[in-house]
């Protein structure tokens, strides 16, 4: 991946507010091409929240979203894919009746390209992210780690500048944990792009991600390398509460 | 002058009745996520109990050889039975499947009542007279009125305000309400889902039994598919109003009722017979531009 | 007073509760804590029978009630909050809390019930005619806690009274769960964060992917490392 | 041998179709053929609609609008030269005063229901998925009132008759098998493919830089093309067009076929129609009275759309994706590429596990 066409994704002074809930309070972030973000806080912290609005689901009011400086705020969330802001959902959203195969051709399509192109496409990331089994076979009948891993997949088959993942981790047991760290680990080099990493397992925030965004009830709580943040008092007392503010207490 | 308040009386006489089968539909979509076609046949087998199944052009009465207040309660207590015979049957066994299988079964059940008219009645229109005292006109204001479109909009509006009273005033009412707005809360608070669902049915079948009346003594003639077009402008009331909410299919019903009474009233001659046409597409129109309705309740998919 | 002996349940593949023994004794506070999709919401909505599990016995009072409908385990003394308090937005205050009451016979323990609760949330009595949609994220909060208590429950379940509130809010709705309980309550909390709930739990049951990792009293918690290991999967070693 | 296998979905309709045709060609009576044709061409709407419906998931009511629409216009070119000056005054006057021949007057009245397809899908499309249902019920209503009023041009309710009758049991099978084909393509085509991701997860489409928009924009005009076509047909079919055949009871049975045959696949509507078909026919022939050994007896009339109803909606209870259940006829033998595939898979898990 060239050095010079480095791309840059900026969430500057988001608000959202749901009803009465401010969901999100003024919230500012950036990432590069080749960066790994982690996006951590307590449940309700705003963290997919902020997924929605960096991939065009939610409009922020005020504040405004940019890719490599131009101001993307009010495109809708296809015009954002297509702009390459590739995504994937906590609950994994795969196309049921649709094969393997044909939820990663979908992106391809999405972003213009030819059956064909999009087919071998599909078939690539498919060796890539090390899916052995039948392509042809429905979405619908896959076991659960399958599912998870081809939701990645499906996202990154849109080619994106900066590729979103909610919660890939959820559900999964340490030693699927540990095979879906290696992939993400290796995404931007294969892809070029930028990763955002929403997850609660902190054993996967920890081991991949290059920086880490703490949110809690809507705000930046702290941002930094994975080291800085584990010893950051305030973010213990966000995740643990009161007793767990004692400086040697680790995460 | 006199021509406005004609056209005022049509408009809040049709306007309610629109309104009436708009709730209906409502009612029946809040707790079930239903648009019911049957709802017009609830109306068609309502007017066809007045008279006596045959083959017969001008059949013998049967409810509507009745005096009046035993014949309205017979109408209304057979489509009662039978929206409650319906739920019972077709719909329950449906339950939490999804939208689209939904509405398909309510259509079959609609073509299901349909072909059991046609076997038991036959296929030709037939017409019936109640109420003809009510034909002559009646002088308000110097204005002669014929007394069916007082009827219609007394009746209507009554029987609205009656609703509107039991949801807002009575236990079971309040109830019904919390259940077309949150179901699963509802129930988690120990509001049983049969029984709500049950009453929701029942009371589609007395507003429909009430329209099956009103409807025969203004037009006198029994169709097979008498009860569509009310049913179609009703769908669009609940639309418009908003889905699943009950004061919005009130609104809703009266903007068509209006709508296709000013289209009558106002469109040139040669148009006039095209008014349905109008209506509808001036309906499409609102759609574009609000298409989650006036009173939308649910907020967008979030994601 | 509440048994659930190897209870599994789950959402077509993915099973979110593998195999949990929990219980909860009569008068305690007890916690359920947990990274998200641990299953903690899929327990109390099982428990309350919003969801069937797949195998398992839950027994209320010596009662089997797995699998009865919510409406029927909620007459036996069992009431719920759901996640995100559910409040009936187009009704007004006194009508959500009439539906809370519901199940109630005596029409006079009712009334004085009702004055108890309007007693200790007084943002209710001010705005009880207003429409319910109209209060803020804490008023929701105390709304949905009043409305179950007109039920009259032996046991109430919560599930994640802080989501969403200001830190004040948080503490104001602890304190009436704690002055709930010295009146004889039993609760059954489902939480995110641990922080407030050591001065106030009974018992806690940590639960991740699905299993209960840890059971203990706090008392002997207070020094956290157990506590983290159990809560993020490893202790400070391993991290 | 690829194609055989992509194409085998379709060959495994057509072939069975053609044979079906073939022997009731050879050896059926006279009703029989009527009756096979009267289905070949409900089969064109039912695909037709089906283009629509199975893949976007809308369930659409007005599909009957542009099937009634290509049959008037084909009504007004090819029939009653004479007559027309009178019963049909308010057509323009190059049509009212000259007929034109077959062929080019049943593509323009095609093309006529494609434009009106095209023109409302522009309109409808653009609501969202429950909103659009509805209003294709909309769009049927208006052109019934329509219709009905515009006595000068449609005739109103009475019946257009005298229209030539060209459609031969080859015909409609010709038009089917063309239809199918059509359908099968654009189902695996970039368009349908994306259609059908938003049939399935309209958010996950979006976030996959899907328009439902357009792709629902392109299958319902499509779709409007061949319902026109099966206008044109049941026009030429019946010699006779009226505005009773263009309405809810029609919608009905076609859309009782769909559910029945399973919506989600082209086997499914071709199962559907053929199976709804077949039992109809042994029900109105029930109707009419059957005598067997001296005792004759007669259905009730309205016994088919009873049981038809009632077959849907067991169906929607307890085989909701019908029979076929979304599914094509697959290639059963697994190709020679694909039989080395799967080897290699044993080969690498014994290797992984051991």
């Amino acid at each position: 991946m060239s050095e010079s066409r480095k791309e840059k994704l900026e969430a500057i002074d988001v608000h959202v507010h749901f009803g009465g809930v401010k969901a999100l309070n003024g919230v500012n972030l950036s990432l590069q091409s080749g960066d790994i973000l982690g996006l951590i806080g307590p449940n309700g912290a705003g963290k997919t929240t902020m997924v929605n609005v960096l991939s065009g689901f939610q409009m922020p009011h005020p504040g405004t979203v940019k890719l490599n400086g131009e101001n993307v705020s009010n495109l809708s969330a296809r015009k954002m894919a297509r702009a390459g802001i590739g995504r994937s959902f906590q609950s994994a959203r795969l196309f049921p009746k649709l094969t393997v195969l044909e939820n990663l051709v979908i992106p391809g399509l999405g972003i213009g390209l030819s059956r064909r192109a999009a087919t071998s496409q599909a078939r690539d990331i498919l060796d890539w992210i090390g899916y052995r089994e039948d392509p042809d076979r429905q979405c619908d009948s896959l076991p659960y780690s399958d599912e998870r891993r081809i939701s990645i997949a499906r996202a990154l088959a849109l080619r994106p500048s900066f590729a979103l993942l909610d919660e890939p981790a959820s559900g999964m047991n340490e030693q699927e944990c540990d095979r879906l760290m290696q992939i993400i680990t290796r995404i931007p080099q294969e892809f070029g792009c930028g990763v955002v990493l929403i997850e609660h397992n902190m054993h996967v925030i920890m081991g991949v991600c290059h920086r880490i965004h703490v949110l809690d009830g809507g705000k930046s709580l702290a941002e930094g390398t994975p080291d800085e943040v584990k010893k950051d008092p305030k973010v213990l007392r966000a995740y643990l509460g009161e007793q767990a503010s004692r400086p040697e207490a680790v995460i | 002058m006199t021509h406005f308040i004609q056209v005022l009386i049509d408009a809040v006489a049709i306007g309610s009745l629109y309104a009436l089968v708009a709730l209906a539909i409502g009612l029946v979509f809040g707790v079930m996520r239903l648009i019911n076609f049957a709802q017009g046949d609830y109306i068609t087998i309502g007017a066809y109990s007045l008279v006596v199944p045959s083959a017969a052009a001008t059949p013998a009465l049967m409810f509507g050889a009745l005096p009046w207040p035993a014949m309205i309660l017979c109408v209304i207590l057979t489509v009662v039975v039978l929206a409650l015979v319906t739920e019972r049957l077709a719909f329950r066994p449906l339950r939490n499947s999804d939208l689209t299988s939904l509405l398909i079964s309510s259509f079959a059940v609609s073509y299901f009542l349909q072909s059991l008219i046609l076997m038991v009645h036959g296929g030709r229109p037939k017409t019936v007279s109640i109420g003809d005292a009510l034909s002559r006109a009646v002088e308000i204001f110097g204005v002669r009125l014929p007394g069916v479109q007082l009827l219609t909009m007394v009746v209507a509006l009554t029987l609205l305000i009656v609703l509107v009273l039991f949801l807002k005033k009575t236990p079971i009412g309040i109830q019904l309400r919390a259940a077309a707005e949150d179901f699963q809360m509802a129930r988690l608070l120990g509001v049983p889902a049969n029984r709500v669902i049950a009453i929701a049915f029942a009371i589609s079948g007395i507003l429909g039994g009430t329209i099956s009346l009103l409807v025969i003594i203004q037009t006198g003639t029994l169709d097979i598919r008498m009860g569509l077009m009310p049913t179609i402008f009703a769908f669009f009331a609940t639309v418009i109003g908003g889905m699943g909410s009950l004061p919005g299919a009130v609104v809703g019903g009266y903007i068509m009722g209006i709508l296709s009474v000013l289209l009558q009233a106002y469109l040139p001659a040669e148009l006039r017979p095209f008014r349905d046409a109008g209506v509808f597409s001036i309906v499409i129109l609102i759609l574009l531009v609000r298409p989650q309705g006036i009173f939308a309740k649910t907020a967008k998919e979030r994601v | 007073m509440l048994k659930i002996e190897q209870v599994v349940a789950g959402y077509g593949r993915l099973t979110a509760l593998k195999n949990i023994d929990l219980r909860v004794d009569k008068g305690e506070v007890v916690f359920v804590v947990g990274p998200n999709g641990a299953g903690k919401s899929t327990l109390l909505k099982t428990i309350s029978g919003l969801m069937a599990p797949t195998s398992g016995r839950i027994s209320f009072q010596g009662e089997r009630v797995d699998g009865k409908a919510p409406e029927q385990v909620c007459r036996k003394g069992l009431a719920l909050i759901p996640e995100g308090r559910h409040i009936f937005k187009t009704l007004t205050v006194q009508e959500n809390l009439l539906v809370g009451a519901m199940i109630r016979k005596n029409a006079m323990e009712v009334r004085a019930d009702m004055e108890m609760v309007l007693e200790t949330f007084p943002i209710l009595r001010e705005r009880y005619n207003g429409v319910a949609g109209h209060l803020s994220g804490g008023e929701q909060q105390q709304l949905a806690i009043a409305r179950s208590i007109l039920q009259r429950p032996t046991l109430l379940m919560i599930d994640e009274p802080s989501l969403g509130l200001a830190p004040l809010m948080i503490d104001q709705v602890y304190s009436s769960l704690r002055q709930l309980n010295q009146t004889g309550l039993t609760l059954l909390i489902v939480e995110q964060s641990t922080g407030r709930i050591m001065d106030l739990a009974s018992r806690i049951y940590v639960l991740r992917n699905g299993n209960v990792v840890l059971e203990d009293a706090p008392g002997n918690l207070a020094n956290g490392n157990a506590l983290d290991a159990a809560y993020f999967g490893f202790s400070d070693n391993a991290a | 041998m690829l194609i055989l296998k992509r194409m085998f979905p379709v060959i495994a309709l057509v072939v069975p179709l053609i044979i079906v045709v073939f022997v009731i060609d050879q050896f059926g009576t006279g009703n029989m053929q009527r009756v096979s044709t009267e289905a070949l061409v409900r089969l064109v709407f039912a695909v037709g609609l089906y283009m629509f419906v199975g893949n976007s998931g809308i369930l659409s009511f007005g599909h009957m609008t542009f099937c009634a629409v290509a049959a008037y216009a084909s009504a007004w070119q090819t029939c009653c030269s004479m007559m027309k000056p009178t019963i049909m005054s308010g057509l323009p006057a190059f049509v009212r005063d000259n007929t034109f021949p077959l062929i080019p007057s049943a593509l323009t009245s095609v093309g006529l229901a494609g434009a009106v397809a095209l023109v409302s899908g522009l309109v409808l499309m653009r609501l969202s998925f429950f909103s659009a249902s509805i209003s294709t019920l909309a769009l049927l209503v208006i052109m019934n009132v329509v219709f009905a009023n515009w006595t000068t041009v449609t005739m109103g309710n009475s019946t257009i008759v005298g229209l030539p009758v060209y459609v031969t049991i080859w015909g409609a099978l010709a038009a089917t098998v063309v239809v199918i084909v059509l359908a099968y393509l654009f189902q695996n085509s970039r368009w349908g493919l994306m259609l059908r991701a938003t049939r399935e997860e309209e958010v996950a489409a979006q976030a996959s830089g899907v328009s439902l928009y357009w792709s629902r924009f392109i299958a319902f005009t499509l779709s409007g093309f061949v319902a026109g076509l099966a206008g044109v047909l049941f026009a030429h079919f019946m010699g006779t067009v009226s505005l009773s055949n263009f309405f809810l009871n029609h919608t009905f049975i076609i859309v009782a076929m769909l559910v029945i045959g399973g919506m989600h696949s082209l086997a499914g509507v071709v199962v559907g129609v053929a199976l709804i078909s077949a039992v109809t026919e042994v029900l109105r022939q029930a109707e009419a009275g059957y005598s067997i050994g001296g005792l004759s007896f007669a259905v009730p009339p309205g016994t088919q759309e009873l049981v038809l109803a009632v077959t849907m909606l067991l169906i929607l209870i307890f085989r909701k994706d019908g029979i076929m259940g979304g599914k094509e006829f697959r290639w059963p033998w697994p190709a020679r590429s694909d039989r080395l595939a799967i080897e290699e898979r044993k080969v690498a898990s014994v290797q992984r596990s051991s």
